[in-house]
């Protein structure tokens, strides 16, 4: 699945890019999910739901054992999948088994990049996701001052690194950010680490506002639960939504009361739904409707 | 910020614009000395925590081994450990900071004690990680620090120990991070971490240095120091780096062996500056006990305060330069060591100080004539453990302690 | 040997040699410093010890009382309390003396603890009487000793306590008095005791009187320090006894209650020199808990270090002379003293030391401007105390303890 | 049964003098008892069953609360008796009611002497004492050194003054010891406390010879517990000898036991008889026999 992304960062990269295509055409909806979570045929159905369910880009979230910037709900999915004897090699093959019709961004964190390929730096890595048909990475514990060599391998194989923007980051640092970034900005909506919540922050406007010059698609996370959130979110001007711990809430929850697989991927679909409409009827709800829209 | 190729900020995007105001005060306050700062660190680590601290030449050991040896008696700080220098020297730059609110991990409670005392001395507001297994064996430290006013927060996910609690605290920090400081216990973390860590903990060399000096006439032959995170040991090393003359011993914990067990994610030992590969962790590129795939695994060592998957980038640096030496000792020799000094001096050292001293014994003949030995910390907190430990051995020169089979 | 009417050297005949013999070493070797031993008891106390201790302003007690507070800091000594001055002290005169070996006597474990510290340090082999009761209640100090190679040796007479213990001690010593010191813990006992020991903890004052003219310029307007036996007491006043100006307060145990139950032969209180009346007891003559017999009642005291019937007799000279100030605090004050410096100075006092700050809580304008307290010791020994005499109580100021209700 | 001793030191005391009779004719048996155990009753029986034993000085132990010259045998017959109620002034009535012929030696501890009559010092106490009939006073705390006041209280009412000559006493001491001493001297056998011993100390004849000079009986005590140790001493060359831990000993065990006072006494009269004879028989051994043996 893996397009060419070659060229500046100022380029037009919707030209023949996935990534840039998924949010072209109206708010995209990014629903994440720990690969291997709770064991690899599942997650691979649970995946392949949530594309059923109408994910534009859909993050797969690669086992680390120290995931510094989850809650316990992701924090908690990581483990169940590292007792399953997730891996990265293991990932790569799930990237191959999957069969969905989206673009896949990998979300993991640096050391497990770094260690692919034995101290060689995230080359091996990121030529080991081209192949397999990943399009991009989120690496949360990568700030912009660390990303060279990343950033570097993305370029060389046409992959897109996503940079997240916090609500502390201000103009200085959004600038370095934005220089090392393409894809889309992950837009934190709130301070802390990701987890459901039942409010939206109200510093999600605010973040937007600041990021009205950049010529990338904005999808905010950190929070969101339920369709009427992800509306609100993008009527207050998102082009996307990602949506993680929700979702893995549902995995958990089935894993736990020992639902079939089938039963916890009905109820993913279905979630997924109601967050993609939340977001389209947010678009909607926009004043003065944006041009474009479909409805 | 970087020490070769260690160190950097290997952290969320949320995080850095509070790193980055860390690093520019840092800058002013403790390497520049703005509004005196540096000054009002060295009055109250003086007068609050007992600086210095005494070199004191170990008269039946120096026998015993033919050779001089002095210890650094760390122990005597207040608190019971070197710890306090850079809890005080945080808290008090997190005041000058105007910061409201101080967070600190803590595993065996060495760091969540030192940080609550400083925080009560410097009337800030602390709430100290801790994960819940850690807890219910370090029970007297949790009730120390809740006396000093502190709230010790239990850390329930995983495992429930230290690397939980240190998760768990960046996650705190990444939500409050407009108002609190997060007072890291090591030389580790992103810049500026290891080197403010080092900075405050360099007062442990810059007295030895001094206090050997004075003492002997000249520089020591060699400064051994037990390495966990490696605070004590950066502290203990730091003014003698340029000294070519003095060699410079890092002893890790060997644990029960320096094998690791892939297929179980765990190392029984915490030596990764001696078996550990470079890898990123906790904020910085440094040496690190991991597996093929680069997933941390478990460390282990007798010595809670020793046992951690990585260490300060600083020291791996130092290491690949070939100017500091990794060595380690193994449990048993560690708990011979605590009995040893015990006896023999009249000092229960903390069982990670008991590494350093377990290397004197083994290696004394290698260490030149004028030996200091940093002794980080007492070991009040360990006994349990060693009470646990020496039981299950066959330790030689341990006292009868049929008495304390069930604990205290 | 006298302070006025009390002192004196009322033991038995078999012991009266070696009173005699030790009058005569301390006179030559203390007193004239002969074979250089005061300068080797100061080097070591200063090296292995860790003298001088701070004296630290106590920024938010001074703030709150408005009125400068000094805190003498003795918790920071090697061991965590002033006992060590004394043990070391002596340990050191039997080695001079040529003594083959040491006992010692102790109630809660602090003395015994350093005496079995020095006693280590100075390769003397130890013997320490303790009543069965408190082994039982103090298990981490009889491990504490035993890991510093002494003996300890329960005393399974009686009740099974401090008194037991001194009955033991001194049976030991007439048993093996020709080559055995007994290390008296405080400043009691028969002539040179009294003085002897005042003249080790003296430390105390020399450095505070320094450091309190270098810090405010001039003398302080008052000291205060805890008094059970009165180690401390004497070691915190002793030098400032010719200075005039300067209140002297011994802050007295007040227990629950002032008054005595002669009927169970119980004093709710350790207040020896409030309420006490002049008698006999373990070879001096001094102020005493007794009853109208001549009986000495059971003391009592929340802390296990001021629960002594007796006093030294030069602290009941210098009461009856006007010069220290007899006063007390009751139970409640002092686990609230306790928990107030806890929090507000990040400083963790021993029960007896928290007597000290609780008179000056509650008598600080009487103090003048400028107050030395005497931190006599750390509280780490106590913890299991306070948990259970806080929940016991309603204390205003305690954190919230539920946790801890079980014990450590 | 209390005498005039007015007089100095170096006159003789013999005369009229009970303590100084019962040292007069052979070999003086000095058993101790603490006064009260294990109750009032019982330990008036005992004193009188010594006495028919064939006690030629009884000393009377009157307990105080911190007993650190003794042993544990006394230590805990002292626990008891206080348990039961003695006091000072119990002790007395005890002396007045006691039936028997001997003279009678107090044996107790300074501060309850001082505190008698409320800090006027010991003569109150000795003024009691003398008015029922006690001949004199050992107190185990009470050095030479201090000796002074009770001294002077007892030269007033004509009481003895026993001192303890221990095995370290050096001549030096001993001197001073003498001056201050009537009635006999309490040759202590070994170093330590009191306490019932298997064997009697080597220490024993060399003290004696050390107190060769003084002109006052010697009264060995410490650690004697049969006729056959009682032998041995007197041989050695001493004028009495003490007995109490093994005689508290036969108390304490009928305690224990809940024997009836009247078998307990029977016990202690048949070890009286036991160590008087051993005394006497001792004394036979002597060689050259001394003048003036009773067979």
């Amino acid at each position: 699945m893996a397009e060419d992304r070659r060229g500046d960062a100022g380029d037009d990269r919707s030209a023949g890019d996935p990534v840039a295509d998924a949010f072209a055409d109206g708010p995209a909806f990014v629903p994440y999910l720990a690969v291997g979570d709770p064991d690899y045929e599942s997650s691979l159905a649970y995946v392949e739901a949530l594309a059923e369910g109408g994910a534009d880009v859909i993050e797969l979230g690669l086992p680390f054992s120290e995931p510094i910037a989850e809650g316990p709900t992701i924090q908690n999915a990581v483990a169940r999948a590292l007792e399953a004897g997730m891996t990265p090699t293991r990932f790569f093959e799930f990237v191959e088994d999957l069969d969905v019709d989206v673009p896949l961004v990998c979300m993991t964190y640096y050391n497990l990049i770094y260690q692919f390929g034995s101290g060689q730096g995230p080359r091996p890595f990121v030529e080991r996701a081209a192949e397999v048909g990943i399009s991009g990475f989120v690496v949360p514990d990568l700030p912009a001052e660390e990303a060279g060599p990343l950033r570097e391998a993305c370029d060389e194989f046409g992959l897109h690194l996503i940079s997240i923007v916090a609500p502390t980051t201000d103009k200085e640092r959004l600038e370095k950010l934005v220089e090392v970034s393409s894809g889309y900005v992950y837009v934190q909506a709130r301070l802390g680490v990701t987890g459901a919540s039942s409010s939206v922050s109200d510093r999600t406007g605010e973040s937007l506002a600041r990021l009205s010059d950049v010529d990338l698609p904005k999808a905010v996370g950190f929070g969101i639960s339920s369709g009427e959130q992800a509306a609100t979110i993008v009527e207050a001007g998102a082009d996307g939504i990602i949506v993680g711990s929700a979702l893995v809430d549902i995995v958990a929850e089935g894993h736990e009361r020992g639902e079939s697989t089938e039963a916890v991927a009905d109820r993913l679909e279905t979630k997924a739904r109601e967050l993609k409409r939340g977001a389209l009827d947010g678009y909607g709800r926009r004043t003065p409707a944006p041009e474009g829209t479909s409805d | 910020g970087k020490f070769g190729r260690y160190g950097g900020q290997y952290v969320p995007e949320a995080l850095m614009p509070a790193i980055e105001e860390l690093t520019d005060a840092y800058e002013r306050y403790v390497l520049n000395n703005e509004d005196g700062f540096m000054d009002e660190f060295r009055r109250r680590i003086r007068e609050f925590g007992g600086r210095p601290t005494p070199l004191q030449r170990a008269d039946r050991l120096s026998e015993r081994y033919d050779t001089e040896v002095y210890l650094k008696r760390e122990d005597l700080l207040h608190g019971g450990a070197h710890k306090l220098n850079n809890a005080l020297g945080q808290v008090l730059l997190a005041k000058y900071m105007g910061k409201e609110r101080i967070i600190a991990e803590t595993g065996a409670g060495q760091h969540g004690t030192a940080t609550a005392m400083a925080a009560a001395h410097l009337d800030m507001p602390c709430e100290v990680y801790m994960g819940e297994r850690d807890i219910n064996r370090q029970r007297p430290n949790v009730f120390r620090m809740k006396i000093n006013g502190s709230e010790v927060t239990p850390v329930t996910t995983g495992r429930g120990t230290l690397k939980e609690a240190i998760s768990e605290t960046m996650r705190d920090w990444a939500t409050n991070v407009e108002d609190t400081h997060y007072v890291i216990g090591s030389v580790v973390g992103p810049h500026p971490f290891p080197k403010m860590v080092r900075d405050f903990q360099a007062l442990i060399s810059e007295e030895a240095r001094e206090q050997a000096i004075e003492r002997t006439g000249d520089l020591p032959d060699s400064v051994v120091a037990c390495a966990g995170g490696g605070s004590n040991t950066m502290g203990a090393f730091h003014e003698f780096v340029g000294d070519g003359s003095v060699d410079l011993f890092a002893v890790e914990a060997g644990g029960s062996s320096l094998a690791v067990d892939e297929e179980e994610g765990v190392a029984p030992n915490s030596a990764s500056l001696s078996t550990g590969s470079e890898g990123v962790l906790h904020g910085a590129r440094t040496k690190l006990l991991q597996d093929h795939d680069g997933q941390i695994v478990e460390s282990h060592s007798v010595s809670s305060g020793l046992d951690y998957a990585g260490v300060g980038p600083e020291l791996a640096y130092l290491v690949d330069e070939g100017r500091v030496t990794p060595v380690n000792v193994d449990d048993d020799a560690a708990i011979e060591g605590f009995h040893r000094l015990s006896q023999e001096e009249g000092i229960i050292p903390a069982l990670e100080s008991a590494h350093a001293l377990a290397y004197l014994h083994e290696q004394h003949e290698e260490l030149g004539e004028v030996t200091v030995v940093n002794v980080s910390g007492r070991g009040d907190k360990d006994l349990e453990s060693v009470i646990e430990e020496t039981t299950r051995r066959d330790v030689p020169n341990a006292p009868d302690m049929s008495m304390f089979e069930g604990g205290l």
